[in-house]
C-alpha cells in the first residue's frame, strides 16, 4: 500500500466540504489509486455534487487548451467563482509515468486560493478513465467549485467519454493541422457544443474557420433538441494582454449554452445521459471485479482458456455459463 | 592600482605586433609564423610517414594504436619500506593505474645496505624503497601476480642484483621465468651522461647491462630488461633534440655492444624499449617522439640488418616534466602537467607516468598521486584525444618539425661516431658539456625572463603560502632504525660461510667473461645482500670517477 | 490492475531560469514510471506548497543552479513544516558546495543531488523512500 | 586466478585489489570510437581521407579566405589572444574590487557579468530581486551603480566585455555610455564589447525579458548605435555557447548560433546598414567541450562557413567582414562536484584545444564551478592556465598548428558538413524567428539534453568521477568557497531606493517621455535612454518602458506597475 494511512471517510468527506485542500487531494489520490476504500467515500460525496458548471475541453496537443483554460479561469475567479481545473494528460503505455506540463501555464493562480487545480496521467485505469474522472469531478464539487474544467488530450473514444464527464463540452483546434481537423470533423457532432479555433491570429485562420462553418452548417442538422454547435475564434497565448482575443465571447458562449440546457430543461437529459452512460461502466467493470474474484483460486478461468483453445467450447457459452452461475439468471 | 605589482610584465595594455620577430622552440630552432604545404613538398608519405604499426612507424608502434587497448597509465608506487610499498602498489592498481614505477632509496641506489654506516639518515629517502636482501622483495612484491602486473624496476648501476632477486623471489612463488613481464631501467650508459649514479667505470658497467640483456633474452622474453632513457639527460638540462640524439645513441651502443658479444639482434633488439620526458613545448615533444621512431626503424632495418619488424620498432615509455614544476602556486602543475600528458599521448607513448601536482614541494601524496591519475583517465576516456592513431599525422607544423627533428639528431649521431662512440664520448666529457651549456643557456633565458615561467618570473604572488592548500609528507624517522635492525636480524640468521663463497664466486666471473646472473641469482638466494654484491664486484672492477667538467 | 503511481513536483523557485537539469529529470523521472507534475521556472516557495498539496504529492523536487539554495531551502522547509506536509519527501538537485550539503539536510532536507549524478541513483533513492515514508 | 594470488608473501590486506578488475581495465578500449557529437572516428585518416582538397580555395592560409586556418596572418605572433576572467559579484564595488585583482593578476580584458535580476530588467527593490541581487553578478540600477563599477579604469585602454545578454544590455549600453561621457571620455574611443544577445536568452531562463520581437528590437538598436557612434566596440557575442550548454552537439551549436546571428543581420540590412559597415564588429562566444579535436574541428568548420555566408549569402566585399570573431568559454556543463580538481584537468585542455583552433579570447572556467560561484583562487587557477599555455607551452608559435592533419581536416569537413545540415532543418522551419515561435528550437533542446543524460546514464560517455572512477564524495570544497554577503543585497537596495526618493521627478519624467515616443515613433531607443540615464532612471524604469510600448506588462514579473503611468 503506497499511499498515506487515513482518517476515517466521514471525518475525511467533513472536512472535504469545509473546503479543506488536503482532504480533496488524498482523496482524488485514492480514487486515482482505485483504492476500495473510494466507493464509501464516493457514498459520501455523493449527495453533495451535481451543483456545478461542469466544462469539458478537449482538442489534440498544441492547440493551446492549457492557456485558454488560463484565461477562462481568470474570467471566472473575476467573476468571484470558485474554479477546479482537472487537467489530464496521457500517461506513456510503457512505462505508466506521466509529464504533467499543465500547472506551468496556470501560474497565475498559482496563489490563489479559490482554485483547485489537479493534474492527472490517463494511465491504464480500469473502468477506463472516464469513471475516474467523474469521480474526481464530483469531489471538486463537493469541496464548493462552482466552475470546474475538465482538459483532456485528442478526440479518441476515450477522451469523448471523459468529455462526457461535462454538460458544456468544448473542441479546441487551430490552424495550421489541417489533417486533425479533417479527422476531427468526424467526431465534432458528438463531442462539442462549442469549437474553439485557437491561435486565431495565424495565417490559413480564417480558411479555417469558414471550412469549419461550413462543415456545421452543412455537415450537421440542428439537433432535435435546438442547439447547433458555433465556432468561435481566440488567440490564448502571447505575452501581450491586448494579443489575448475572443475569451468575453467564449465565456459568454458558454454561459449561453448553459442556460440553453436548463431553459429547454436539456440539463436533466443530459444528466440522464450521463448517468446512464456512468451506471454501464460502472456494471461493466464491478461486474468484471466480482466475476474475477470470484474465479481467482478456483483455476476455473485457466480451465475455461484452454477449453477454449482445445476447442472443447467457445467464449460466448463460457459466458453464459460463467454468468448463470454467478448471477444465478 | 591597476599596477600595484610593478613586477608584472604590462601585458595588460599589449598592442599587436606584425609577429615577424624570430621565435625559437626549446631545441633553439628557428619556427615561422606558419607552415603550409609548401613546407612538405617532396614529402614522401608512403615512404617517410607509413601507416601506424607499419615501417618506418613515425604514426605508432601498433596498428590500431589505442583504440587497441590505451597506454599504460603507470604511476610511481615507491615508499621507503618495502610493505608500504607493496601496499602503495596495490592501492594505484584499486584506483585504475595499469603500471607500476618502483624507484630506490639513496643507499639501494649508491649500491650500499641500510646499514652501512653512511648510509645513516638516507634510508627510505626520496620516496625510494630500500632493498638490501631478497627479504625486502619477497615483501615488496607480495600478493602481486608477476605475470600480469608489469613493475619497472627504476634501478640503474644496480640492476643486474635487483634482477636476480627479482628471480629468485619468482622462483619461491613458481612463477616461471617466461612468465614474468616488467622492465628494468638498467640504462648505465645515461648515468655517465646525466644522471651520475655508478659505482664502476662505463665498460665493465655496459658489461653487466649486456649480460642482463642476453640473460632475459633466453629466459625471460616477457621482460624488458632495458629502458633506455632520455627522460635523465632532458632533466639533467639537454634540450629536446639532444635527449633525442642522445638516448638513440646509446640505444644503438646497445645494439652494437649485443651484436659484439655475438647476440643475434632480432633476439633482444625486440625487447629493447625506451623511456623519454615530455618537454614544456607541447608540439616539439611530439615531433620528438615521431622523429625516433622514424629514426630507430630505418637504423636498425638499414644500418644493423633488424628482420623482425618488432626489432624496428620504437616502444616508449613517458614521463611528464617533473623539472617544470613549480614550488610556487603548485596547482598550476596540474595544468603543466596536463598539457604535457595530452602530448604524450598525442606523440604515441605506450606507457606514461603523470607526476603529482605537489612533487616540487613533497612526495606524492595520496590526494595528488590520485589526481595524477584521474588525469590520464581523463584525456583516455573523455577527450576523445585516443580515437585515432597519431591524429597530427600531416599537419604541416607537426610533419615539418619531426623532419627537421630528424635531420638534426642525425648530425648528432655524426658527431658522436665521429668522437669514436658513446663510451669515448662519455670519457672525454662530450655529452655532459653540451649538456651543462644547455642548462646554462636555459637558466639565462629564464633570469632574463625571454622565457617565462608562470608564478617563477612573471604572475608571482606576494601572498604566496596562504593560498596553498598543500599536505606534505614527511619520513618517518623510525622506519630507519626498523629497518637496519630486521637487516641485522637477517644477516645474524643465515649461514655466513655459504655467502663468503657466493660473493667470492661473483668476484670470479667478474674477472672472466661468462654471464653473471646465474651466481647472481644463487647468490641473493643465499642471501648476499645488495651491498655485499656489489663489494664483491668491486673487487675486480674499482670505482670510477669522473673529472668534473662545467 | 494499475499500479500506484509515484507523484513528484518538479520546480524552479526564485529568478534563476537554468531549467534544463530540471527538465531531463522530470523526463526520466516519467520514464521511470512515476508522474512529475513540472511547475517551471519563477515559483515561490509558497507556490510550490500549494503544487504539492493540490496534486497530494509524495516527493518535491526543487533545482538550484546559483548559490540561492540557502536562501530558498529555509522558506520551503518552513512552508512545509506550516503545513504539516510531513509524509513528504524534499529533495533539492543542482550545483553546491559540499559544505553546504549537511547544512540543507539539518534544515530538513531529506537528500540532496549534485550534478553529475546518475539518474538511476536518483529514482532508486526516491522510490525507496517513498515507501519507507509510508509505511 | 593468478601464481601471485596462489603463493603469498606477507599479506597486507588493506587493501584488497581485485586483479580481474585490473586485467579489464588494462585491456579497456577507451571508449571514444565516437566523437561527442556522437561521429563514427575511423582507426587512422590518411591522404585519402584528402584527396581532392583544393588547398587555396577550401582551406587557405591563416589570414586568407575562407579563414579556415585563422583570421589574422600571423596568429598569436601577432598578440595572444585576451585572457578573460568574468566577475561579477554582490555589489557594483565588490565587483570592482575583484575586476582590480584580475588586473594585477595581468588579465588582459575584463569581463563583468550581470545577475539574473539585471538581466530580468528588474531593480534591486524588487520583490523578487530582493533575495538575489549579487548572487550570480551585479545589478546595475542607475548612473550611480555603473560609476561606481568603473571605477578609475581608464576605459579607453581596457577592453571591457559587458556581459548583458537580455534586452538589459540596451541599458547596460546606455549606461556605460552615459559614465564614459561623463568621465570625458570620447566614446568613440570606447574599446570593449557587449554580449547583448537577447535572442538566445530566451534559452537560458530570461523568455519574460526577452520576447522575440523586442529582443530583435533593442539587440539591433544596440547593434545599430554602436556601428554609427563606437567604431572600437564590438556590440554582439551571438553565444552559442549557452546554446551548447543545452547538450546539443557541435554542429548544432554552430548552426543555430548562425540562425540567430542571422536574425540581427538581416534587421541591421532591414534599417538601411551595409554589411561592410557592421558585420566587422560580429563576434560569438563558442563552447570548448571535453572532444578536444572535435572542437578545434567545430571552430575551423565556423571560420570557414562564415567567411563563405557572408560573402556569398550578404555579398560581403570588406575581409574583415567575412571574419569570424569570436571567444570562447570552456565548457561549464563539462565540469562536475565530483573530484573538483580533476576540473583543473578539464579545463586545461579545454583551453588548449581553444588555443589551437585559434581564439580572439578565452575565459576558463573556474574549478570549484559545479558547487559555488569562482572563488577568487578558482578565478586565479582558470587565469593561470591561460598563461601557462601562452608562455610555457609554445603552441602559440604557429598559426594553426594543427592545419593539414588529415584527421583535423576531415572533421573539419564533417562538422561544416553537419552545421550546414542543421541550417537546412532551421531554413525549412521558415527561419530562426520562425523555429523560435513554434517552439521547433525548445524542441531540439529537450530531447539532445535527454539524449546527453542517457548516454551518460547507460555509459556510452564517460566521466571519470561520474559514471568511471568514483569515488567517495568530498566533504569540503579543496580550496575553499565563495560566498555572498546579504549585507552588499541590503545596501544595493537601499541606494536603490534612496536614489528613487531624491532625484528631480520633472527632469525623470521628461526624459522617460521622451524615450516612449522614440520607441512609438520606431526610432533607435538608445540615444533616449542614455538622456533618461542621466536623469537617473532606473534600468526597470528604462526597459519597461519601451516595454510597454510593445504592449508588454511593464514588469516581466507582473507584480510592479509603472510609477510613470
Amino acid at each position: 500500500m503506497l499511499k498515506k494511512r487515513l482518517s476515517s471517510p466521514s471525518e475525511m468527506v467533513e472536512r472535504l466540504l469545509a473546503g479543506d485542500r488536503r482532504a480533496a487531494a488524498r482523496m482524488i489520490t485514492l480514487v486515482e489509486d482505485g483504492a476500495e476504500a473510494s466507493n464509501s467515500l464516493m457514498k459520501l460525496v455523493y449527495p453533495h455534487s451535481g451543483r456545478s458548471v461542469v466544462i469539458g475541453i478537449t482538442g489534440s496537443g498544441g492547440s493551446g487548451k492549457s492557456s485558454l483554460i488560463n484565461h477562462l479561469v481568470r474570467k471566472f475567479r473575476e467573476q468571484e467563482k470558485r474554479v477546479g481545473v482537472v487537467a489530464v494528460d496521457p500517461s506513456s503505455p510503457f512505462t505508466g509515468g506521466a509529464l504533467l506540463g499543465d500547472r506551468i501555464r496556470f501560474q497565475a493562480h498559482s496563489m490563489d486560493d479559490g482554485v483547485y487545480i489537479r493534474s492527472m496521467g490517463s494511465r491504464g485505469y480500469l473502468g477506463g478513465l472516464a469513471r475516474a474522472t467523474r469521480d474526481v469531478v464530483r469531489i471538486m464539487e463537493a469541496m464548493g467549485n462552482d466552475v470546474i474544467i475538465v482538459e483532456t488530450l485528442g478526440a479518441g473514444q476515450d477522451e469523448v467519454d471523459v468529455i462526457h464527464v461535462a454538460q458544456t463540452c468544448l473542441l479546441v483546434l487551430s490552424p495550421g493541422m489541417g489533417d486533425d481537423i479533417q479527422a476531427m470533423k468526424a467526431g465534432i457532432m458528438e463531442i462539442a457544443d462549442l469549437i474553439v479555433l485557437n491561435k486565431a491570429d495565424l495565417d490559413g485562420a480564417n480558411f479555417c474557420l469558414r471550412s469549419l462553418e461550413a462543415t456545421i452548417h452543412y455537415g450537421l442538422e440542428e439537433s432535435e433538441d435546438g442547439w447547433k454547435p458555433r465556432v468561435i475564434p481566440t488567440v490564448a497565448a502571447g505575452a501581450r494582454s491586448e494579443d489575448v482575443q475572443g475569451i468575453d465571447e467564449l465565456v459568454e458562449a458558454i454561459e449561453a449554452h448553459q442556460s440553453y440546457l436548463h431553459e429547454s430543461r436539456t440539463i436533466e437529459e443530459v444528466q440522464a445521459k450521463r448517468i446512464e452512460q456512468e451506471l454501464g461502466l460502472v456494471f461493466k467493470d464491478e461486474l468484471q471485479k466480482v466475476i474475477f474474484r470470484g474465479l481467482r483460486g478456483t483455476g476455473k478461468k485457466r480451465k475455461y482458456i484452454q477449453a477454449i483453445l482445445a476447442g472443447r467450447t467457445n467464449p460466448y457459452s463460457v459466458v453464459e455459463d460463467v454468468l448463470r452461475a454467478f448471477l444465478k439468471v | 592600482m591597476l599596477q600595484k605589482n610593478p613586477e608584472q610584465p604590462s601585458f595588460m595594455f599589449q598592442e599587436p605586433t606584425d609577429g615577424s620577430a624570430p621565435v625559437q622552440n626549446l631545441s633553439g630552432f628557428e619556427i615561422k609564423p606558419e607552415y603550409g604545404p609548401e613546407d612538405l613538398a617532396g614529402f614522401d608519405v608512403e615512404a617517410d610517414l607509413g601507416r601506424p604499426g607499419g615501417y618506418p612507424y613515425v604514426r605508432g608502434a601498433h596498428r590500431t594504436m589505442y583504440r587497441g587497448r590505451p597506454w599504460t597509465i603507470r604511476q610511481l608506487g615507491s615508499l621507503g619500506p618495502p610493505q608500504e610499498a607493496n601496499k602503495r602498489i596495490r592501492q594505484l592498481v584499486d584506483m585504475g593505474a595499469t603500471g607500476i614505477s618502483l624507484c630506490l632509496d639513496m643507499p639501494t641506489i649508491m649500491g650500499r645496505d641500510s646499514d652501512d654506516p653512511l648510509c645513516e639518515g638516507e634510508v627510505g629517502s626520496c620516496g625510494g624503497v630500500a632493498i638490501d636482501s631478497i627479504q625486502d622483495m619477497r615483501e615488496l612484491l607480495a600478493e602481486i601476480p608477476l605475470d600480469e602486473i608489469s613493475v619497472n624496476f627504476v634501478s640503474n648501476s644496480q640492476s643486474s642484483i635487483i634482477l636476480a632477486m627479482f628471480c629468485a623471489v619468482a622462483e619461491e612463488r613458481g612463477v616461471s621465468r617466461d612468465k614474468l613481464t616488467g622492465t628494468m631501467q638498467n640504462d648505465i650508459l645515461k648515468e655517465y651522461e646525466a644522471q651520475k649514479s655508478y659505482y664502476f667505470p662505463p665498460r665493465p658497467s655496459l658489461r653487466l647491462t649486456m649480460d642482463t640483456i642476453a640473460f632475459c633474452a633466453e629466459n625471460l622474453p616477457r621482460f624488458n630488461p632495458i629502458s633506455i632513457s632520455g627522460y635523465h639527460i632532458a632533466s639533467a638540462g639537454a634540450t629536446p633534440i639532444q635527449e633525442l640524439a642522445f638516448t638513440l645513441a646509446n640505444g644503438f651502443t646497445y645494439v652494437e655492444e649485443g651484436i659484439k658479444v655475438g647476440l643475434d639482434v632480432d633476439i633482444f633488439a625486440p625487447r629493447l624499449s625506451f623511456f623519454f620526458k615530455v618537454h614544456n613545448d607541447f608540439f616539439e615533444n611530439v615531433a620528438k617522439f615521431r622523429a625516433a621512431r622514424r629514426i630507430w626503424a630505418r637504423m636498425m632495418r638499414e644500418k644493423y640488418g633488424a628482420k623482425d619488424p618488432r626489432s624496428w620498432r620504437f616502444r616508449v615509455h613517458t614521463q611528464t616534466s617533473g623539472s617544470s614544476l613549480t614550488a610556487q602556486q603548485p596547482e598550476n602543475n596540474i595544468i603543466r602537467t596536463t598539457i604535457q600528458a595530452l602530448s604524450a599521448v598525442l606523440a604515441g607513448t605506450q606507457s606514461l607516468h603523470t607526476n603529482s601536482f605537489n612533487e616540487a614541494l613533497s612526495i606524492p601524496t595520496p590526494r595528488s598521486e590520485k589526481l595524477a591519475l584521474r588525469t590520464q583517465q581523463i584525456i583516455a576516456f573523455e577527450s576523445g584525444a585516443a580515437g585515432t592513431a597519431d591524429p597530427l599525422a600531416g599537419s604541416y607544423y607537426v610533419e615539418s618539425l619531426t623532419n627537421r627533428m630528424e635531420a638534426e639528431c642525425l648530425k648528432y649521431l655524426k658527431t658522436i661516431e665521429d668522437l669514436g662512440g658513446v663510451i669515448q664520448a662519455i670519457e672525454n666529457g662530450f655529452f655532459q658539456r653540451e649538456i651543462s651549456e644547455a642548462a646554462f643557456r636555459y637558466q639565462q633565458s629564464v633570469e632574463k625572463k625571454e622565457r617565462i615561467i608562470v608564478g617563477v618570473n612573471a604572475f608571482t604572488d606576494e601572498d604566496e603560502d596562504e593560498d596553498t592548500d598543500i599536505e606534505l609528507r614527511e619520513n618517518d624517522s623510525e622506519f630507519e632504525q626498523q629497518k637496519v635492525a630486521a637487516l641485522k636480524e637477517f644477516k645474524r640468521n643465515r649461514d655466513q660461510v655459504l655467502v663468503e663463497s657466493h660473493m667470492d664466486r661473483i668476484t670470479q666471473i667478474c674477472q672472466g667473461q661468462a654471464n653473471i646472473m646465474p651466481s647472481l641469482i644463487s647468490a641473493v638466494k643465499a642471501g648476499v645482500t645488495l651491498g655485499e654484491a656489489i663489494a664483491a664486484m668491486r673487487r675486480v672492477f674499482g670505482q670510477y670517477q669522473e673529472e668534473a667538467i662545467f | 490492475m494499475h499500479k500506484e503511481k509515484i507523484k513528484v513536483i518538479v520546480s524552479k523557485v526564485g529568478l534563476d531560469g537554468h531549467d534544463r537539469g530540471a527538465k531531463v529529470v522530470a523526463s526520466l523521472l516519467k520514464e521511470a514510471g512515476m508522474e512529475v507534475v513540472y511547475l517551471g521556472m519563477y515559483q515561490s516557495p509558497e507556490g510550490i506548497i500549494k503544487a504539492a498539496i493540490d496534486e497530494d504529492a509524495d516527493v518535491i523536487g526543487v533545482s538550484y543552479l546559483s548559490g540561492e539554495h540557502l536562501v530558498y531551502t529555509p522558506k520551503i522547509v518552513e512552508a512545509i513544516r506550516s503545513n504539516g506536509l510531513d509524509d513528504v519527501l524534499l529533495v533539492v538537485g543542482g550545483s553546491f558546495p559540499p559544505e553546504d550539503i549537511p547544512l540543507m539536510k539539518e534544515m530538513g532536507v531529506d537528500e540532496v543531488f549534485r550534478g553529475g549524478s546518475l539518474t538511476k541513483t536518483i529514482i532508486d533513492y526516491i522510490t525507496s523512500s517513498v515507501r519507507e515514508k509510508n509505511h | 586466478m593468478s601464481q601471485g594470488q596462489s603463493k603469498r608473501g606477507t599479506p597486507d590486506t588493506s587493501c584488497e585489489v581485485n586483479w580481474d578488475d585490473y586485467l579489464k581495465a588494462y585491456y579497456e578500449k577507451p571508449q571514444s570510437g565516437r566523437t561527442w557529437s556522437g561521429y563514427e572516428l575511423k582507426e587512422i585518416y590518411n591522404p585519402k581521407d584528402r584527396v581532392g582538397e583544393n588547398y587555396t580555395q577550401d582551406v587557405g592560409d591563416a589570414g586568407a579566405y575562407p579563414f579556415t586556418r585563422g583570421i589574422h596572418r600571423n596568429m598569436f605572433r601577432g598578440r595572444f589572444w585576451t585572457r578573460r576572467e568574468v566577475v561579477g559579484i554582490g555589489s557594483p564595488a565588490d565587483t570592482h574590487e575583484r575586476a582590480a585583482f584580475c588586473f594585477e593578476q595581468g588579465g588582459t580584458g575584463l569581463n563583468t557579468i550581470a545577475d539574473v535580476t539585471y538581466e530580468m530588467g528588474l531593480d534591486p527593490d524588487h520583490p523578487w530581486a530582493q533575495h538575489e541581487v549579487g548572487l550570480t553578478g551585479v545589478n546595475i540600477s542607475s548612473i550611480k551603480d555603473m560609476e561606481i563599477l568603473v571605477g578609475d579604469i581608464p576605459l579607453d585602454k581596457v577592453s571591457w566585455s559587458l556581459i548583458t545578454a537580455s534586452t538589459a544590455a540596451a541599458a547596460t549600453m546606455a549606461q556605460y555610455v552615459a559614465v564614459a561621457q561623463q568621465k570625458g571620455y570620447d566614446i568613440t574611443s570606447l574599446r570593449g564589447s557587449i554580449q547583448n544577445d537577447p535572442v538566445h536568452f530566451r534559452y537560458c531562463g530570461f523568455r519574460p525579458a526577452c520576447p522575440l520581437d523586442l529582443s530583435i528590437k533593442l539587440g539591433c538598436d544596440v547593434m545599430e548605435f554602436c556601428t554609427r557612434n563606437m567604431p572600437k566596440w564590438y556590440y554582439t557575442t551571438v553565444n552559442m555557447y549557452d546554446l551548447r550548454e543545452q547538450g546539443i552537439t557541435a554542429p548544432q551549436e554552430v548552426g543555430f548560433g548562425f540562425g540567430i546571428a542571422m536574425c540581427y543581420i538581416d534587421e541591421l540590412i532591414r534599417r538601411g546598414l551595409d554589411i561592410d559597415e557592421f558585420a566587422p564588429r560580429f563576434t560569438f562566444y563558442v563552447s570548448c567541450h571535453v572532444d578536444f579535436f572535435e572542437e578545434i574541428a567545430k571552430i575551423r568548420a565556423a571560420r570557414r562557413m562564415w567567411a563563405r555566408m557572408l560573402k556569398e549569402k550578404y555579398g560581403a566585399k570588406d575581409p574583415r567582414s567575412m571574419q569570424f570573431h569570436f571567444a570562447v568559454h570552456t565548457a561549464g556543463c563539462s565540469l562536475i562536484p565530483q573530484q573538483p580538481l580533476n576540473n583543473i584537468v578539464r579545463i586545461a585542455y579545454q583551453a588548449l584545444s581553444a588555443v589551437l583552433g585559434g581564439v580572439q579570447s578565452l575565459h576558463c572556467c573556474s574549478y570549484d564551478e559545479p558547487m559555488c560561484l569562482p572563488t577568487e583562487k578558482g578565478h586565479l587557477q582558470a587565469l593561470r592556465t591561460q598563461q601557462i599555455l601562452a608562455y610555457e607551452t609554445g603552441v602559440t608559435n604557429a598559426a594553426d598548428p594543427l592545419g593539414g592533419s588529415y584527421f583535423v581536416e576531415t572533421l573539419t569537413d564533417k562538422i561544416e558538413e553537419e552545421a550546414v545540415r542543421v541550417m537546412k532543418q532551421v531554413e525549412d522551419q521558415g527561419g530562426m524567428e520562425e523555429a523560435i515561435r513554434t517552439e521547433w528550437l525548445d524542441r531540439q533542446f529537450e530531447a539532445e539534453a535527454i539524449k546527453r543524460q542517457k548516454e551518460v546514464d547507460n555509459g556510452e560517455k564517460l566521466i571519470v568521477g561520474v559514471n568511471i572512477f568514483d569515488a567517495d564524495p568530498e566533504k569540503t570544497t579543496p580550496l575553499g568557497v565563495q560566498r555572498i554577503g546579504e549585507k552588499s543585497a541590503r545596501e544595493q537596495i537601499q541606494q536603490c531606493l534612496e536614489l528613487k526618493n531624491t532625484r528631480n521627478i520633472a527632469r525623470l519624467k521628461d526624459a522617460i517621455e521622451r524615450l516612449r515616443e522614440d520607441v512609438a515613433a520606431g526610432k533607435n531607443t538608445i540615444p533616449a535612454m542614455i538622456k533618461a540615464t542621466h536623469a537617473f532612471a532606473t534600468t526597470s524604469e528604462l526597459l519597461g518602458t519601451v516595454r510597454q510600448v510593445y504592449g508588454y506588462p511593464y514588469d516581466p514579473m507582473q507584480i510592479v506597475q509603472s510609477p510613470f503611468s
